[in-house]
């Protein structure tokens, strides 16, 4: 890729953005999902849940 | 329809699959990332920013295919009233709505050189603006409605709403556009997509598919443990 | 069929007996193209060209505004209990109360709206086609109003919601009604616009008892 | 109106607002029987009522009928009286009832009124009654549009004295024509039940 091209700031925002918000929903899902697996877990340690 | 059954088959399953999902779309994006970047040539007219392609392309048939897992799983909770159907679709919205955000603006970002406009009302960035409205009258639905049973079953009929007038709006978008501007000169890429210029196309089509897949499992498990903690809440508030 | 006549009779007097919901929406009309000039200025020709556009976006939100009125009084007093009870399915029902607003509202709108267009300073010409695309339009609109009332009925501020529901679906019904109504100098006729107009209310026709129904029968759970 | 024979229900259980209503319920109502269902507030006594109407399905259990209308279902066959009056204000005594006589098919308005002498108020416009009053409209659809099963939630509530005996009046008549009632109450009805049926909180008790 050649970075002296002209409007190559638009390839670069374009890629940037993308990579932010796909970032952004990874981390997300992922901190959501693992943090509601301790949270599942320590409830289950405490025996507080009848769940089967 | 009181909570999951037992989605233990599935957890099962997204356990298994899901490190393999996830690796995959790493390499795939990997390998696309440095097809779209490396080898892919400029090309002759656009320049370097044909290679905004490579992701708008990929993130707009992204959303319209995360529609449609919201549709199609809305219609399986219809007719098997599986809450893991609803739950499924309710996890999806928020994936399509972020890729549709990246088919928008990279649309945009690469509007701004070609027709010197940072918004053209350019038929497909049109469709894609309407979709947007509608995942976001959808992920409505679900933040308006306290009680998740009375959510979903209304989140069904207005994802199916929503799927059945797509193609409508495609069609008459396309047609309007016709109206007011005789023929975009802004063609995919020029008349022919050169080989060396098609394959990183795929690759990141496909590594955004997966990838979709990978935060959809995610997700759902992810809302499943919600369900389950939302319900052993409830029970100790002794509502049970 | 007596009931499915007996409810759209029933709802015509009631809306005529509660100040007519046409009159209301009739005023807010007349005032949104009152504000119109003095936002965009008074040049007669730019009115003239935005003329078709504002009076359907006008006619779009006026039905709108009324859209959580078809349903919400009679989930608040339980009827819809009892009309779900009644020997035909909750689809007609549903179907039932999106007809009487389209007689009540929608349609009356529909036919005075482009008298508006005087004070636009609307074409001549573009008069006739612009009143048969709202008049076709009209039935489309009341039908995915209601289809958004339904969708809401049960919510405290449903109105919004349904606002962000409805306005997507009517896109199309936009799209039309302006290229009927500008067809004079468009490529196509008037006519195959209209075509369409129909075919989208036919679209709804179909589409909105089921979906509206189903939508209802979650909140009378 | 094709006489209905029973009305039965096997192991019925409701699941509504996230949680367990009620669950594991039993009973059999045959014609010409009263049942009276009691329980605390928040057991799920409408829920039951909602259920029979056909306005939510159940999550487990059935609830079958014998006689009746076989193309029909059981909702369609039934009366359901609830909290709320479904009378609309801006519409007259006369023209409210004779929207339900039209809609739900059957009986003569004029007689219906009569039933609760409500003859005098006929022109009023709804809006004018009192809430006794409106009560009275609302049992008047039970006369207006003959169906065997009736489902009434807490009918006597805000009924005064000669009301209530018109309503005992209405339901024995009712009964001895070999239709069906389920009353939930909490104040004696003043009629003997056939059956008493009291919902414990997420229980069920015989």
């Amino acid at each position: 890729m050649d970075f002296s091209a002209p409007h190559i700031g638009f390839v670069l925002a374009s890629y940037l953005l993308t990579a932010v918000v796909v970032g952004g929903l990874v981390i997300a899902i992922l901190a959501t999902d693992r943090g509601r697996a301790r949270e599942l877990e320590r409830r289950k340690n405490a025996g507080s849940s009848h769940d089967r | 329809m009181q909570n999951f059954a037992n989605p233990t088959r599935f957890l099962a399953l997204a356990n298994a699959l899901l490190p393999w999902v996830w690796a995959a779309a790493l390499i795939l994006l990997g390998l696309g990332l440095y097809g779209a970047l490396i080898t892919a040539p400029a090309d002759y007219q656009q320049g370097e920013t044909v290679r905004i392609m490579y992701v708008h392309v990929p993130a707009a048939w992204l959303s319209l295919f995360a529609y449609g897992v919201m549709a199609f799983a809305s219609a399986i909770a219809i007719i098997f009233r599986h809450p893991l159907a609803d739950a499924a679709a309710k996890v999806a919205a928020p994936i399509g709505a972020a890729f549709c955000f990246i088919a928008l603006a990279t649309g945009s970002l690469w509007g701004k050189p070609m027709w010197g406009a940072w918004w053209v009302w350019d038929a497909r960035l049109t469709s894609m603006f309407v979709l947007m409205l509608f995942y976001l009258g959808y992920i409505a639905v679900w933040q308006a409605v306290e009680e998740w049973d009375l959510a979903a079953s209304i989140a069904r009929v207005v994802a199916l709403v929503g799927a059945i007038n797509i193609p409508i709006v495609k069609f008459s978008v396309d047609w309007w556009n016709t109206l007011h501007q005789p023929s975009s000169v802004f063609k995919m890429g020029g008349p022919a997509i050169s080989n060396d210029m098609l394959w990183p196309l795929l690759v990141m089509g496909l590594a955004f598919n997966i990838l979709f897949v990978a935060l959809h499992l995610t997700a759902l498990r992810s809302e499943i443990a919600a369900r389950k903690l939302h319900r052993l809440h409830m029970h100790d508030v002794g509502a049970l | 069929m007596n009931a499915f006549l007996a409810l759209i009779a029933r709802d015509v007097k009631l809306t005529w007996r509660q100040g007519g919901g046409a009159g209301a929406a009739l005023g807010f009309m007349l005032t949104v193209i009152g504000l119109v000039p003095l936002a965009l200025g008074p040049d007669q020709n730019l009115l003239q060209r935005l003329a078709p556009g504002l009076l359907w976006l006008t006619l779009l939100l006026s039905v709108l505004l009324t859209a959580d009125r078809i349903f919400q009084q009679d989930y608040e007093d339980g009827s819809l209990d009892i009309l779900a009870m009644g020997d035909q399915p909750l689809e007609l029902v549903a179907l039932a109360k999106a007809l009487a607003h389209w007689l009540t509202t929608s349609l009356p709108l529909a036919v005075l709206a482009p008298l508006l267009g005087f004070l636009l300073n609307i074409a001549p010409g573009g008069l006739w086609p612009l009143a048969a695309g709202m008049m076709l339009g009209s039935l489309a609109l009341s039908l995915i109003a209601g289809l958004g009332g339904a969708v809401t009925v049960g919510l405290r501020r449903g109105g919004l919601l349904a606002a962000l529901l409805i306005l997507p679906l009517y896109v199309p019904i936009l799209i039309f009604g302006i290229s009927a109504a500008t067809a004079m100098t468009g490529p196509s006729g008037a006519g195959s616009s209209l075509i369409v107009l129909a075919a989208l209310a036919l679209a709804a026709l179909a589409v909105q008892p089921f979906a509206a129904a189903a939508a209802l029968r979650a909140y009378l759970r | 109106m094709t006489p209905l024979r029973s009305v039965t229900a096997t192991s019925l259980a409701c699941y509504r607002g996230g949680r367990q209503v009620f669950s594991g319920l039993e009973f059999g109502l045959a014609a010409g029987q009263l049942m009276e269902v009691r329980g605390p507030n928040g057991t799920g006594k409408s829920s039951l009522l909602r259920m029979i109407a056909g306005l939510n399905e159940p999550s487990a259990g059935s609830l079958s009928f014998d006689g009746g209308d076989k193309d029909k279902t059981l909702g369609q066959q039934a009366h359901y009286i609830a909290h709320q009056d479904a009378i609309k204000p801006a519409l007259t005594v006369a023209e409210n009832l004779a929207f339900w006589q039209r809609y739900l098919g059957g009986g003569d308005v004029a007689q219906a009124l009569a039933v609760f002498a409500l003859e005098h108020l006929a022109a009023t416009p709804a809006a004018l009654l009192s809430a006794g009053q409106k009560r009275r409209l609302a049992l008047s659809r039970l006369a207006v549009s003959p169906r065997p099963l009736w489902l009434l939630d807490e009918p006597s509530v805000g009924l005064d004295e000669a009301s209530h005996q018109r309503l005992v009046a209405l339901v024995l008549n009712h009964l001895a024509a070999g239709g069906l009632v389920m009353a939930t109450t909490h104040v004696p009805l003043g009629l003997e039940p056939h059956h008493i049926l009291r919902i414990e909180a997420g229980r069920r008790a015989a």
